[in-house]
């Protein structure tokens, strides 16, 4: 408005210069190519930010569906959980976590560019991409509040509101970004030849990690187990709203796989198809798979396993064809079924969501079949082929090093984290705050304020 | 005058109604309860636990009548709501000392139609 | 992410030649024109996708209208629909679908280019847009599966999972393609020179009609009418809900309308402006006669009417002015508050949340308006003028024989399938399972749980 | 679809062409010069039109927020006013409200370009971008509904329907396009050097001093005070619903501000980077406050607080550093919150939603934040530095100016325009109205049917 | 001891609140119902169906006094509820045969209040 | 026979049901409520304004049972819901006239289990 910018092509053409040029043509070249760059470099950076608003756009997204499975009496608690860790780690990732993830440093770990400063140089493993700086960290940023906002769901409706507030910080600025220098920022992981394209491993395994990590430290919500070791149900409170969640983070998945190119490229039309389909068989294998277990099919399970199919794909999806992407995601269904049945039925681990299933698991999945279904064809120069495809085991080795190694780390981070928080200022409610809800006890709120709703469970 | 108080299963209210506009009992209060009885429950399985819902959805009926249709509204509430099947619901009757109409002041048999 | 695509552009020049290109324009020029192309397809195919993805997000919005407009014990049941209908349709159109739709073949439906198999020149009625392949068909599946999810809204409440699955399949898969390539596909109806530009007829039409021969196979719900052959209410259980789903489908139109370029083209603007005025004076039209009809503005109505303004300016939306689409709009919105109680109280076919009327009966009423208020300046060389414009009956004719065409192969089609559905799996849950709900009868959960809700009607 | 629209390049190359100046380059770079600015209008075509769809999502996002901070029995109402708002102001600024605003003129408003006619260089404020007319009125409009839909939120729960619809007319078709003509058409706070990158006193500054001329009027909700003078707290009834509403404004924002640029300029990045960054300080710094008031984190301030954070960076958010958006948005979290306990506790003036501390105060923070923190670099030859950077007390003073006028001007105009709503056909429901809810009184419906609420407040 | 069981309208709830206390009766319990009475109810238009809603929302309180109570629950109930026009409610008085707070143990007329 | 009804603290339902069961109680009806009382009622900050909420929700319970199991249910109830503090809920005990069995028809004490 008001005549705030023009744009670079005029500013460098000059208006009449700009009229002459389109008689003159051949004396006016030189300004037609920087205009080409100032046009590729314009569609690049509006590609990269419209992508990076797609997926901040996830954090309504996993607001809705933690606080559509969980109860009616913690909805708000988990709610702001999703808005807070976002708000406290987009400024965390500004002022550390990027330079930890992008700058210049070790193997292990950026040491520089804290607070965007670029020395020349600085952000080099980012250099592949045209777009203005501040793009990468806007893109990057929302990337790495999805990995904090990953861990609220499996922690949901007994984890101090404090607590909270101070991991979520700390994985936002450090234990997130030194995976992302890996395997991202030109790490050891990426000099031995792994690849996540657009974080499997990266963002959903480190999420789904520390999701682990942060529900074994927590243990089981009151009422979850009975004393014969048997498991009950706990409905969530809002299957509507958890629908609406799953739908508005499969809506940012198409910014988060394609967008993960940061520039403009033919590819991202496959990117996109990949995804889809992934996703598409993702939702069909795990309602059949529910539907055979437990004799209806169940709708939950189905989201779950549309978001088990995303996850899987996020690690391939720019490396794989049509149909790979198909068989990936069905595994991807089947299996976050079959995790979720374990981690709640034989391990008795207590994730309200099914964040350690979905994330770490399906993540584990992708980022492993990369190296099986990847051909060289989609990206030649970058993968190669995978085992499936003639590549030999060397990829799949790679990978599931990656794999490995960020489960160490991310667990590792994480239990110590959470065992210093649960010291210094506790981890979990008292049992009488966690049955009159965290609403009421940590917000002095009511969701539903006027609706009657038994809370007895 | 007796309060009748009815637990019924929830989608026989609406041949309950009839049954009781039939009888000429045209006034009742209504409410939302669950339910502990002989019936089991449905099992819904939810992320692959099965969940025992023992507390079932219930309509609570609460009918304030004069003596004379204490037994016509049984029956009509039997007609209503009876399936032969466990959960058919139970009849409650309870002596009214009183019964008052704010709108005029009323008391007694006459307040209760 | 990690150096994983270079830009086309670097590809072709390398850093650098792009650096002396700077210098020496007139020895680059060659490079010059390659990048120019690649930038413009690059525009191209990230304006497809993004209005792809918008488009996509649809899905959410007919979940949250329909779950909202309908009761709470049937609303996981209609959101478990809307979910599944995407998977399977999106795989289904994959494989089978975008062939038939747009693969070389007959006059009457394609015959080749299953799962994306381009043997050259397969898709030549696609040709005219240079994105690559993959974002054509992503952006083709989206509307697809738009026209396949408008029927569960009809059938709400009654129908059978497994029927659904399967129909829905049917739809994406063959009934829609077909009537795609009549049209947009390079079949007999885009011959005769009948215009659809994103869909009036071919999404809106197709899902409406089946949508009728569901609503009529199916018969209409417990407690709908009364024995006297009035009509009795039954409210939907979430306004709010089924608001913010008409707002989501709102937000989905500017891409599906402006969209249907596939191509960045300056007319996208004024594509979106026609949308937008016939969108807002839908909702008023009906609104205002919701108001003179029944005493009060109903909500629902004027959600019904913003959907059909939208509907019906789906097909002329590129070729009319903006006091055209206002009108167009206008009768929109008139038409479907009519069209509501038309099939309700006369016709006695039960669509609890008036797809019919909104996709079917305004889907008609926009190409035929097309007939009307087309005029030539839009876009030279395409429509010419319609009737009121000084064009004469034969743009009025093609479009009326369009609407018909396909009134006809969508109702024999659908009829036949759902009768086909009724004999072997059965299409209708029984009274019982109906007076329960479908959520805990054929999934199992409640929608939500520890809600106090009277689920009487 | 169906071959609809040639990309002009194709126009003006043809085919044929297009392919030999892959090989003769040289020969062919008339024709290139103009793809290259063809290229160029279509990627700033596209950016914009797509910021302002996101923009446009924002009315979804003060439905959702003004109804879940509301009562249950007002919840259809306060929907059904922010669609209607909508579709009537979307018409309005076509027909008036965009003449007034951008037209040819004097320096008080604009006087022509009624209807979007353009007589050449009737629109000569707008020429600093070269997006099509039709872009440019759809981006502003969903600007001027913005402002419209403000004043719902503090009007909430007690304002008649029809009166409502008139005055969001007035609004769109003139109150807001004469402030938008002073500041972003030209008008006599440009000339004076005021500045105001998206609308923080433009949007945010008049919508919020109208809903507080509302407010006024209307007086407060029957219950909201005591005789004592003490303030009872009318809990909304969804908080998931108001934080999915601030999910989606903020969302929305990302085209809001960035858009604004109306070209896909480098500066969008660090745009989206300061705007995000104020966000997120603005919500931490409210919940804080209210946290140390209040003893709890309060959910609602939080939302409020990001809010807050987004309308004061709206103005300076292309002027400012990152670090100096932080501290922007900081205190108008801080602001926010002790703006609602002031108005509500001191001056008793009932405002819902919390929307005249949201948009009005944090408006003006805005607006002179940018003569404090405004640095030359971010946009040279614009503002020149603020106070803070060196630039002395002339941009500021500038910049409260356009503060005080606007709140003059919109007060004032409010003010009469409710005084004349009132005498002619009032203001507000009765008494009874309000007890018993506008959804069942004004629209005949209910929110939530079936579920069990208590309606007592 | 009474129980006093009252259906009113829920819009008058603060006012019967209201009018309980000056009595100096604080203790009650409130549930949400649905009544069924002479009041016709109002009607909804959805989608153009006009939409007879019969059962009415209530509200029902539910207060157990002592005998030289009653009178004056009976009274300031009718105050705070009467408008004079039709779904003003009912009030029905019970005899209750036992009394018991939960805390103390305490029972009969001690543990009412 | 009697019916007793008893309104408890919302989050000491498992406990009393546990209790209600060991002592061979099975059935019983289970309502929403919202209670005044001698709670003080938490406090809500709701946007900065003090929110005394003074109707806390309760849960109601009616349970018919025959006289003999009068005592037992009483007991079971307190040792479910009794914390020692304020707000811990009250038991009324009514005579009940009949009861009848939809499903089969039976009335009284046989009707009741
Ligand atoms: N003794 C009782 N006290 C309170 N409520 C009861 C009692 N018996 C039954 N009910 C209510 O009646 C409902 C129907 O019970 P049901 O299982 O049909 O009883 P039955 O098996 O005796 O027919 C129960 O869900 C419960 O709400
Ligand atoms: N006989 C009754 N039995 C149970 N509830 C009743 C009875 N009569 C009235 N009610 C309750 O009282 C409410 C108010 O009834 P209303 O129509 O005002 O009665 P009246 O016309 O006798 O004043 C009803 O909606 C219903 O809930
Ligand atoms: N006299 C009464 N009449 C009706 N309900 C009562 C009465 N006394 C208590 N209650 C119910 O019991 C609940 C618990 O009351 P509480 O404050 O624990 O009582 P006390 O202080 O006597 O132990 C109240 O919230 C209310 O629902």
């Amino acid at each position: 408005m008001s005549m705030k910018f023009l744009k670079p092509s005029h500013r460098l053409l000059g208006v009449g210069v700009l009229v002459m040029l389109l008689f003159l043509p051949l004396l006016a070249s030189a300004d037609d190519s920087s205009t080409i760059k100032i046009n590729s470099v314009a569609i690049d950076t509006v590609w990269t930010l419209l992508a990076g608003v797609l997926v901040f756009f996830m954090q309504a997204g996993f607001a809705m569906l933690e606080a559509g499975f969980t109860r009616a009496k913690n909805a708000c608690n988990v709610l702001m959980k999703n808005l807070m860790d976002f708000c406290f780690g987009s400024i965390a990732y500004w002022a550390i976590g990027f330079g930890i993830m992008f700058g210049a440093g070790t193997l292990f770990m950026g040491t520089s560019g804290f607070f965007l400063k670029d020395a020349g140089g600085t952000f080099a493993s980012l250099d592949w991409t045209q777009v203005p700086l501040e793009a990468k960290y806007f893109f990057q940023m929302v990337f790495a509040a999805t990995a904090a906002t990953i861990v609220s769901g499996a922690m949901a409706e007994r984890t101090r509101f404090n607590a909270y507030i101070l991991y979520s910080i700390v994985i936002s600025a450090f234990i997130y970004p030194v995976v992302g220098h890996w395997i991202w920022g030109g790490g050891w992981l990426a000099k031995i030849g792994m690849w996540d394209f657009a974080g499997s491993t990266v963002v959903h395994g480190v999420g789904g990690w520390l999701a682990l990590a942060g529900a074994i430290m927590l243990g089981p919500r009151v009422g979850k187990y009975n004393p014969d070791g048997s498991s009950n149900a706990i409905p969530g409170h809002s299957i509507p709203l958890a629908a609406l969640g799953v739908f508005i983070l499969w809506f940012g998945w198409f910014g988060f796989n394609p967008g993960s190119t940061m520039a403009a490229v033919p590819e991202i039309a496959h990117i996109a198809t990949t995804t889809v389909l992934a996703a598409s068989m993702g939702g069909i294998a795990a309602m059949i798979t529910a539907w055979k277990m437990f004799k209806k099919p169940d709708i939950s399970m189905a989201l779950n396993g549309v978001v088990a199919g995303l996850v899987a794909i996020t690690a391939p999806t720019a490396f794989v064809s049509a149909g790979s992407a198909i068989l990936i995601g069905l595994v991807g269904g089947v299996l976050v079924v079959l995790s979720v049945v374990f981690f709640d039925k034989i391990l008795h681990i207590d994730d309200p969501v099914g964040a350690v299933s979905a994330h770490a698991i399906c993540g584990a999945w992708g980022t492993i079949s990369l190296g099986l279904f990847a051909q060289d064809i989609f990206a030649p120069g970058t993968t190669g082929n995978g085992l499936f495809f003639g590549g030999g085991w060397k990829l799949l080795g790679a990978q599931t090093l990656g794999v490995i190694s960020v489960f160490a780390w991310s667990m590792t981070a994480g239990l110590i984290l959470f065992a210093l928080i649960k010291k210094i200022i506790g981890l979990r409610v008292s049992r009488e705050e966690e049955l009159r809800g965290l609403d009421v006890e940590e917000h002095g709120v009511e969701s539903y304020s006027g609706f009657q709703i038994f809370t007895t469970q | 005058m007796k309060l009748i108080i009815a637990m019924i299963q929830p989608h026989k209210l609406p041949d309950v109604k009839k049954a009781l506009y039939d009888a000429k009992v045209f006034k009742m209060t209504v409410t939302n309860a669950l339910g502990c009885g002989q019936q089991k429950g449905f099992t819904e399985t939810y992320r692959g636990v099965i969940h025992e819902v023992n507390l079932l959805k219930k309509i609570r009926l609460e009918i304030a009548v004069n003596e004379d249709f204490v037994e016509p509204t049984i029956e009509a509430i039997i007609k209503g709501a009876k399936t032969g099947k466990i959960g058919d619901g139970k009849i409650f009757v309870l002596d009214l000392a009183e019964c008052i109409r704010i709108r005029t002041g009323e008391r007694g048999p006459e307040a209760i139609g």
